[in-house]
């Protein structure tokens, strides 16, 4: 069942040291900003992070970042011009970075979410990415085998939730979150606005309420525009 | 949070009729649990959740928030449960294709199934697909997604066939569905919960755990008793205990 | 680019002996019946369907079958009670099954259509649906390796499509029409109507064009009601 | 329905410009393609799609029918494409996740994509996502997906570095990003075709084809020739007819 939540305190209670904490959004778009502000008051550490980017500016997974919360960052573009606090830990040695062919890390995440053993992919044969992993020919084609990434958390950012916890995205922000609300043990989304259960379309949801266990609904968050 | 309970044998009153059953299963079924019903004995479950239990159906041909069959006007061809039977749709549902709908079974969303069997192994092995009698057409639908998927796959069946054969067995010799998957078996005569520790009895309808025990080729022992080979007390989880919070 | 065909012959034109041909519908709800009659007049024989159930009653995909054309058929469920067209051709030994468990049916054409070579599988391990596959343990549990299923052609139902092919659904008619329609080299979509390009909101298209090649329009069929 | 094409060598001009060199491959889009266009220079190839081209454009981050970068009040952040650019949405959009976006990539639905590089080889391998520099810090982004999924992978790049260093080489030294992906090349200075008969020139720019076998370390041969390993002719498919129906 989903507890919607106003305070963004509560919504990440309870986020232990040295979890997998998988972090939607594509840049901006998408991004849990004030789940992610919690999570550094919270004050967990040690975290695995799996996200698409290493954090812009010095807000949101920077700040996660530049708290030294983060042992380790799974992602496909570590490298944008604003990623100065992932590339000065990196640098000095102090964030370990598994580097993932994009499709690939949502492909693992799926594979997470969906019960998935492991699968063949054809992403990455014959780069360095694919060092040291097993391939295999399928009907003539090279494939690496990649296995799932599993959360314990995912904060996501999606458009409206309802009080079941059924939700829906807008345009490009919808990127990862479906996909990491599968694959988290615990889901914890925000969303602009909570409607009544029964309001969203049932042929329009995108991520059915079994993913989502905490809602945190910005429209009731104090100082929230 | 595991509390130690006894065994509460009925032995005032006959064996369970099917709504009894399906009542019984419906009192197990925690509050807001995410539960997919098999076809058959199973669906009737749905008559018995009350109305603010806050369960939520799933049906596997891509719904979660199935509502009751439909009647007259409600009848809908686009609408229907993965029995092919009309259903209705409960507000906060929604739906997915069919790749969708099993990964979220695979992937063990789901907190409870139910089905029907043939057969129950003392080690929770599951054969309720197909008798394996030659002239029989195979048929598996969902039956192998839900018995590995779910969290907790309750089996409801009668515990012996018409001719008295036990169908809670040391050994299916039906074609298998999932291997060590039941956790509960809902039975007309019994309550059994089958884990690593073995199979043990919770409930007993108009029979007595000792009677079960000499009609059953498998050991059950009472709930709270002590197991002999690992010395260690039988507890049982009440249902409701297993939906804690995730952290 | 996506074409609209008002006749159904036309729509299943060039249909070649010897297809696999992928078949939407879960019972009749989202059963391409216009596409599937049409393909029996067009007469493309020794074909291998892939469709969840195995034909009710004599109309449809049982009437593909009571034509001879199937050489084999992969399914999930093919004994219902009005299933008496597959049970007599096969137990005549007519008719080849390939019986596959719903959700790993399901799963083998989203692989064909994602570009997965293999996949490792929970479901059915230790049962005679396993027997002869290649299994492997990973984090304790068992998998079994199961392939891709491409088709050569997808007949599927959808309600709506839009003059470029993008396509919605209706409640449980959706099914496995969306994974079919990724899985197949052509998909073509009965609907009950075409609107025009831009009518059907973009978060909700379940089949993005990219997946359609001919949408037939029911409402522009003679003779459908 | 293959055409054998005799190459064109553009000897009374210069080399082709960043404008010219898009429009030269917005001109061998095949109408009605679905395309992605990667991040830089790709991206200015829609500036040169004619409006009735009917190509629809792939975002990697979730959408087909990407319309123009977004201006004014048109910008909306939940609308970027795969640079993080503010974009538009065009009649017949789609939205949808990342991972149904990369297994739209990867099961070779997208029929171009259209990439920069560091470097491509002879047989098509591709480099374009690290410079193998330790100073680096590796990013790949959808690089490899768009390398290995789209049916044809197109590249434009300079034919040479600054210092006059050939980008088109027998083996890439930079760290590759998909093997034996890259169909056509287009560069400043020629037109490449690229495939199992090893490499061919169709059109040049500035420069002939002799001149540009003395500076490159590949075999470059003209469309048309004689392949003398082979003695196959070596011919090429127009574009259109490569967008043939399926059946």
């Amino acid at each position: 069942m989903t507890t919607v939540f106003t305070d963004p305190d509560e919504a990440v209670a309870g986020i232990a040291d040295g979890s997998t904490v998988l972090i939607g959004g594509f840049g901006m778009a998408g991004m849990p900003v004030r789940l992610i502000d919690a999570l550094i008051r919270q004050g967990a550490t040690d975290l695995t992070v799996v996200s698409n980017n290493a954090g812009n500016g010095d807000t949101g997974l920077a700040a996660l970042l530049a708290a030294g919360r983060v042992r380790k960052i799974i992602c496909s573009f570590p490298r944008q011009s604003d990623s100065w606090v992932f590339d000065g830990l990196y640098r000095a040695g102090k964030i370990e970075l598994e580097l993932v062919p994009q499709g690939t890390l949502a492909e693992r995440m799926r594979a997470a979410g969906a019960g998935i053993g492991a699968f063949y992919c054809p992403t990455g044969v014959g780069t360095p990415l694919a060092e040291g992993k097993e391939t295999r020919v399928i009907d003539g084609r090279t494939y690496v085998l990649e296995y799932p990434i599993k959360g314990d958390v995912a904060l996501i950012g999606a458009h409206v939730g309802d009080r079941m916890g059924n939700l829906v995205y807008r345009k490009t922000a919808r990127n990862f979150g479906p996909v990491m609300a599968t694959a988290a043990a615990l889901t914890i989304a925000q969303v602009h606005h909570v409607v009544e259960t029964g309001a969203l379309d049932p042929e329009a949801v995108v991520t059915p309420c079994i993913y989502v266990d905490r809602i945190l609904d910005l429209s009731a968050v104090e100082g929230t525009s | 949070m595991s509390t130690v309970m006894s065994t509460v044998e009925h032995l005032d009153r006959g064996p369970l009729g099917r709504d009894e059953l399906a009542a019984l299963v419906a009192r197990d079924i925690p509050p807001g649990s995410f539960v997919n019903l098999g076809i058959g004995l199973p669906t009737t479950v749905a008559d018995h959740l009350p109305p603010d239990s806050g369960v939520v159906l799933h049906t596997e041909n891509g719904m979660l928030g199935m509502g009751p069959a439909a009647r007259g006007d409600e009848i809908d061809p686009d609408l229907v449960n993965a029995g092919k039977i009309p259903v209705t749709e409960l507000p906060g549902a929604s739906y997915f294709h069919h790749a969708d709908s099993f990964a979220m079974m695979r992937g063990g969303h789901l907190d409870v199934c139910v089905l029907g069997a043939f057969q129950v192994s003392e080690r929770g092995d599951l054969a309720n697909w197909h008798t394996g009698d030659p002239g029989d057409i195979p048929a598996v639908g969902g039956a192998m997604d839900l018995a590995i998927g779910a969290k907790q796959v309750f089996v409801m069946m009668t515990l012996f066939t018409k001719d008295g054969t036990p169908k809670l067995v040391p050994e299916c010799t039906y074609p298998l569905t999932g291997l060590a998957c039941v956790s509960r078996l809902y039975t007309d005569l019994a309550v059994f919960h089958i884990g690593p520790e073995g199979v043990t009895v919770t409930e007993t309808y108009g029979t007595s755990v000792a009677e079960l025990a000499s009609r059953l080729e498998v050991a059950v022992r009472p709930a709270g008793s002590r197991d002999r080979t690992k010395g260690a007390i039988v507890s049982h989880v009440h249902p409701a205990a297993d939906h804690a919070d995730h952290l």
